[in-house]
């Protein structure tokens, strides 16, 4: 019974672990949605490229993760805003439907870019800063995936902040609550669109540079992930940042807790029937409007 | 012009699609036109749902998976006939469909799309896990002699193709039927506006569940199809949210809410797809699937009323009113 | 003049909304256009604000054209814009919403001014301040409303439809601010259904019936005139 | 009001008709395209073998070391080499006047639809003799039912699922072992461990991803162990490419198991390793299949990787006994600037033996090939995999002499320590603690 009970508490720190990086990531697809009210489909791929930055600073530049997170911070933003003013841009005022099949191109082109460039080898960082454990009481914390969820929550609060509390935040709140609204006040939505992709782009990039401290790199790595966003953010509540956090513990949590409760291959179709309780009970989810 | 010519018009395809494949001999190629026609049948069914009720289904491979499961799984334990299997397996998929879209239609827009996502996904992994469906495995439906009744067929891929042919055709006339009719009407006005739709006194909740039952059935079959002309199928080929992309893919890619639109979508997409594969692929770089990827994002930017758009404005037309609602006001 | 519409015309999808419009809007006046539903009295301030482009015709406000820029840029050259139906953001809370109104603003000083002039204007907005904005009652969403524009410190208000769906009560309270800020030298322009409290309120008046001005005058001609009183006052 | 309908329908028609010209426009642009695509490949005089692979997707630098593997073969074949292996010192084919041989790839995206049109295409459009590939075993299946339909071989040197060589096909050969074969090894190689280490294994927990090919094994593996008296505690299958493989851990921790099998892919492989290490879990021993032994395992996890068993096709310690190994492996480094793989190692032996059946049935003809196939008998010494030799079960047309090498990861290299007779190490037992090392 002891032994059960000293399991439950590791399966839920590693649950809330992997849950606060899960929020970082479906914090980024949550404000794209919010603002543009397009499902960026590409998402999982800026986790990718995010990913691979900081994996190439460390090979080549030697730079550990940690360190190069604000550099790749910065690019992500960069690719971000570029991704806006390229491509959701020019389809934003067209059917949403286009607006579905611009970002399923964008992420087919970008994984096999990822591909022509980096070829589909499986990569990981070897030895960064963050590596080993903590044990306490026979509870073991992997280090980097306490760095990532610490990371996570702090650039997650950063976020937070920026959306809430600063003037151009506010502008961003009002695009995706009444984007013909927030024209009228002043507000130049085209560029807060760019703004609020590049954030989110960025986001998801800082998740993706977080994980690289523990967690293989290939073209491929970032349709999992992106998958399991798209639960998240539906499950918070689309647009709603403080539902994409929420929902982001409950995910890491149900993957862990009800994987190693039911069985470890039902551990998604978990946090899918989650998802689906939770809108037919409130069909915006737990946070949206 | 006149409806003479349009009928004319009408047999001149009908024609064209009869002598394509003798044409084109190769059983490569023809293997190819397959591949469109079932594309083709899985977007018309799809459009169902998200061309003329503007509900996005991401779910599709769960219809399509269960039509093929059906079928194969009463063909290998009971000898069934994929004709009964396939007819077996509509129900089962419409029973689905019903499951999913009852409780679900109260949902707009993108949960609705993550809804369907969830559910297929959910679907998948637990067939994934299933033993008595062969789990991971799969399953091969078994080799029998060329037979109608068996829908097998080794020697040749025309019955195949004819078979797709008079599917597609049927349900390209189902769609015509559907787009004059009341149902049809009520959807459209669904897609317009839900509120719109219940102050003129549509059930937009059964619209919806009838909607998505079409859809549902549709794919079923076509599952039974792909699993009768591939004989071997598992969840990772018949129930990936990769498919149900593709589907989505190429239904947009052709224009929404029009007849022609899966037809052309997939035809344009699966050729393209696949010349660049047989060109580039070998490379192993990705580089075929990097320039797909490419043109779609072009297409899409620069024409988001999709390939048909394109056309239809080439030669002076508006796209009309067919194409799908823009967003915001 | 201040504000002076020549010859617009606006199309949505092919379908003509506006034809051939112009009027103008004298510093210090109160202007109503006034109409039937679906007239295109909303597509005009849409227009003006830069929501919607014209396809022919030109806008010039204070002498400058402004017809063909974006929204944002119009609301730097002083017109602000309540639109039909609020459009509050309900998830905000309501001195978010002011101050989002003098998004433009750079003194901070004088947003923190304006905010107590609102303030002092529609006190309940004062006391519900921290709430969020989608709590308010039909009126005081109105104030916030009309408050939020005000924030802008505009030259010109255009208000859109400001009585829809209020008791007569508020009706009548929120004409009586209308004109209230207007004495205070506010120049407005008023789309309204409510044709007779319109009327007695503005200096002049258009009547838009299908995208077309079909008349104008005084709001005292009007309404004594028969076309207005057969179609839409009713006597 | 007539007038105006008429007037709708009108241009409904020619809507229509512009709709109908534009269809037909573009089917008409398909068709050309795909017709250029079949004539750009013209007949050539040689011999062309047909090889399918996964070259995009997750398996893709996979199936790029397999795909060299098919290069270098045929390079052997087609040029003067001195090496001590079949059809290297000649040029060409000799029992064909010395044809040449070329490989034509196929892209299957690791898509079974896709995988049956590639061999059709490279059977039917390309005139290639045989088939080799194609990796899955769900595309191996849809591909050689092609083959099987147009009666052409098909040689699969990396598949493993035993239902394959189960259909009993006449045109489909196995030369690698079947995942049975890799659990009967297991379990010969746990028998060994008990009398030499005088270890006490009882009991066992499956680990597996849930693939055709995980699941596949691990029936195998279950239904091997079990009769030969071991328990199963538990199968536990998990989602491959799990974003966190805590709870499939937790759960082995919680079984308690002797020894934990395990079959899974590189990517979980590290993930598993870290999160072992992580948790402190340490069962008398690992059994690996796959995830600890592909080529970039040990480079991801560095030491940490130490210890673990693993399957492998390739034994480099052969090279000691057989110089044609060394110079193969040499060969390649100095043709790929890379060390050789299995998966390379694995591809070679197909296009030999493709090459080899039709040296000796002296024609590309299917039927003379097949009985050329069939008879089929090549010592282990001709080899460069750690087989006994090539002959097919006449029933089931797997390679009977086929079988997998256990290897053990020491000092962050790989050593084999099964069978016997390769055995270039002595293994470890049990598994050394995490916090012990």
């Amino acid at each position: 019974m002891e032994q059960l009970g000293k399991l439950l508490i590791q399966m839920i720190i590693s649950g809330v672990m992997m849950g606060f990086v899960f929020s970082l990531i479906a914090m980024g697809l949550t404000i794209i949605w919010g603002v543009m009210n397009i499902i960026n489909f590409a998402h999982g791929e800026f986790l990718m490229i995010g990913m691979f930055f900081s994996f190439f600073f460390f090979k080549y530049v030697s730079i550990d993760p940690l360190f190069s997170l604000p550099m790749v911070a910065v690019l992500l933003f960069i690719i971000g805003f570029i991704t806006y003013h390229l491509l959701i841009k020019k389809v934003l005022q067209g059917p949403v439907l286009a607006q579905l099949v611009v970002t399923f191109g964008l992420s087919i082109f970008l994984v096999n870019l990822a591909v022509f460039l980096w070829s589909a080898d499986y990569r990981m960082i070897e030895n960064p800063i963050a590596s080993g454990k903590i044990s306490l009481a026979g509870i073991a914390v992997s280090i980097p995936e306490l760095v990532a969820s610490i990371g996570s929550m702090i650039i997650g609060a950063a976020v937070y902040w920026f959306i809430k509390r600063t003037k151009t935040g506010m502008a961003i709140q009002a695009i995706s609550m009444d984007k013909d609204a927030a024209a009228i006040m002043g507000i130049n939505t085209d560029r807060l669109n760019a703004v609020s992709f590049a954030v989110g782009v960025m986001c998801v990039g800082v998740a993706g540079a977080l994980l690289s401290n523990f967690y293989y790199v290939f073209p491929e790595v970032g349709s999992f992930f992106g998958v399991i966003a798209f639960a998240t953010v539906a499950l918070g509540g689309f647009g709603s940042i403080e539902g994409a956090m929420i929902a982001g513990v409950i995910v890491g949590l149900a993957e862990i807790v009800g994987g190693f409760l039911l069985a470890p291959a039902y551990k998604y179709a978990i946090v899918f029937a989650i998802y689906l309780a939770v809108v037919l009970i409130k069909p915006t989810g737990l946070k949206g409007w | 012009m006149n409806i003479k010519t349009r009928h004319i018009w009408l047999i001149l395809l009908a024609l064209f699609a009869i002598v394509l494949p003798l044409i084109l001999d190769s059983p490569f190629a023809r293997h190819v036109l397959i591949v469109i026609l079932l594309y083709s049948i899985l977007g018309e069914a799809w459009s169902i749902l998200g061309g003329y009720a503007g509900l996005l289904s991401f779910g599709q491979a769960a219809f399509f998976g269960i039509g093929a499961y059906t079928s194969t799984f009463l063909l290998i334990n009971w000898g069934v006939s994929p004709w009964i299997g396939m007819i077996v397996g509509g129900f089962l998929a419409v029973l689905a469909a019903i499951c999913l879209a009852y409780p679900c239609s109260k949902l707009q827009g993108h949960y609705f799309a993550i809804a369907t996502l969830a559910f297929a996904e959910g679907l998948r992994i637990i067939f994934l896990n299933w033993n008595a469906v062969g789990g991971a495995r799969g399953l091969d439906p078994p080799i029998l002699p060329t037979s109608l009744w068996y829908l097998e067929f080794h020697e040749s891929k025309l019955p195949y193709y004819y078979l797709l042919v008079l599917f597609l055709a049927v349900v390209m006339l189902a769609m015509w039927k559907l787009n004059s009719s009341r149902l049809g009407y009520y959807l459209r006005a669904l897609r317009e506006s839900n509120n719109a739709a219940e102050s003129l006194g549509v059930n937009t909740k059964n619209c919806k569940v009838i909607a998505t039952c079409i859809s549902a059935f549709i794919t079923a079959i076509a599952g039974t199809f792909y699993a009768q002309y591939v004989l071997y199928i598992d969840p990772a080929s018949v129930m990936q949210l990769k498919l149900s992309i593709e589907i989505v893919l190429v239904t947009m890619f052709g224009g929404v809410g029009t007849m022609f639109g899966p037809l052309i979508g997939a035809s344009f997409l699966t050729s393209i797809s696949e010349i660049f594969r047989v060109v580039l692929g070998g490379a192993g770089r990705g580089m075929d699937l990097m320039i797909y990827g490419l043109l779609i994002m072009l297409i899409s930017t620069l024409k988001p009323d999709g390939v048909w758009g394109l056309v239809t404005e080439r030669l002076g037309r508006r796209p009309g009113k067919e194409k799908a609602k823009t967003s915001g006001e | 003049m201040m504000l002076e519409v020549r010859d617009i015309t606006v199309d949505y999808d092919g379908v003509v909304a506006l034809e051939g419009v112009s009027f103008s809007v004298e510093r210090g006046e109160v202007v109503s256009i006034i109409g039937p539903n679906g007239a295109g009295k909303s597509t005009i301030l849409r227009t003006i604000s830069g929501l919607l482009r014209a396809k022919s015709g030109s806008i010039s406000f204070k002498g400058k054209e402004i017809h063909n820029l974006p929204p944002y840029r119009v609301v730097e050259h002083g017109i602000a814009h309540t639109m039909e139906g609020r459009r509050l953001f309900g998830l905000l809370s309501i001195e978010k919403n002011l101050l989002l109104g003098a998004y433009t603003q750079k003194n901070k000083s004088s947003i923190h001014n304006k905010l107590e002039e609102i303030y002092a204007l529609f006190p309940i907005l004062k006391e519900r301040r921290k709430q969020l904005a989608q709590t308010l009652s039909g009126g005081e969403q109105q104030m916030l409303a009309v408050g939020r524009s005000l924030m802008a410190q505009p030259d010109l208000l255009m208000l859109d439809e400001p009585s829809l769906g209020l008791s007569p009560v508020l009706v009548k309270k929120i004409f009586e601010t209308v004109k209230d800020i207007n004495q205070k030298g506010m120049t407005l322009l008023l789309v309204e259904q409510n044709v007779r409290e319109a009327l007695e309120l503005c200096n002049r008046a258009y009547v838009l019936q299908t995208g077309r001005i079909v008349t104008q005058g005084s709001g005292k001609e009007l309404l004594s005139s028969d076309l207005i009183r057969k179609a839409y006052l009713g006597i | 009001m007539i007038e105006k309908r008429t007037e709708i329908s009108e241009r409904r028609r020619t809507m229509f008709k512009v709709k109908e010209r534009v269809f037909s426009v573009l089917v008409f642009t398909v068709v050309i395209c795909l017709c250029a695509v079949s004539l750009s490949l013209g007949q050539e005089k040689v011999v062309k073998i047909g090889a399918i692979y996964p070259l995009t997707g997750n398996l893709a630098s996979t199936a790029m070391s397999s795909k060299r593997g098919l290069e270098l073969a045929a390079d052997i074949v087609n040029n003067y080499y001195d090496l001590d292996i079949p059809f290297a010192r000649t040029k060409g084919i000799p029992g064909l006047n010395g044809a040449q041989v070329k490989i034509i790839i196929g892209d299957s995206r690791g898509d079974p639809k896709v995988g049956m049109g590639e061999a059709e295409r490279l059977i039917k459009s390309e005139g290639c003799v045989g088939l080799v590939g194609a990796y899955q075993s769900s595309v191996t299946k849809t591909a050689s039912q092609v083959a099987e339909r147009y009666g052409v071989p098909f040689l699969n040197s990396d598949s493993s699922s035993y239902a394959l060589t189960a259909r009993g096909f006449k045109w489909y050969f196995r030369l690698c072992p079947s995942n049975e074969t890799w659990a009967q090894n297991l379990v010969s190689f746990i028998k060994q461990v008990e009398k030499e280490k005088k270890a006490t294994i009882k009991t066992l927990v499956i680990l597996h991803e849930d693939t055709e090919w995980g699941a596949s094994s691990a029936d195998m593996q279950k239904k091997y162990f079990t009769q030969a008296g071991y328990k199963v505690l538990d199968v536990i299958a998990y989602p491959a490419g799990a974003t966190d493989v805590n709870s499939e851990v937790l759960r082995v921790m919680k079984a308690k198991p002797d020894i934990l099998v395990m079959n899974n892919y590189i990517t979980d492989g590290i993930l598993y390793t870290r999160t072992f290490k992580t948790l402190n879990y340490n069962p008398q021993h690992f059994l690996t299949w796959c995830g600890c032994s592909e080529p970039g395992y040990i480079p991801a996890v560095g030491k940490d990787g130490n210890y673990f068993f693993s399957y492998s096709e390739f034994a480099p310690e052969l090279a000691q006994k057989r110089a044609v190994v060394k110079q193969i492996m040499e060969l390649y480094k100095k043709k790929y600037g890379e060390n050789i793989n299995e998966n390379t190692v694995r591809a070679i032996p197909a296009v030999l033996l493709m090459v080899d059946a039709i040296n000796r049935a002296k024609s590309t003809d299917p039927a003379k090939m097949h009985k050329a196939l069939m008879e089929t008998d090549i010592p282990a010494d001709q080899l460069i995999s750690p087989w006994a030799g090539i002959k097919f079960d006449p029933k089931t047309h797997q390679n009977i002499y086929a079988r997998y090498v256990i290897v053990q990861i020491l000092n962050q290299a790989y050593k084999c320590v099964w069978p016997p007779e390769l055995a270039s190490a002595k293994y470890v037992w049990p598994w050394p603690e995490w916090n012990k090392r």
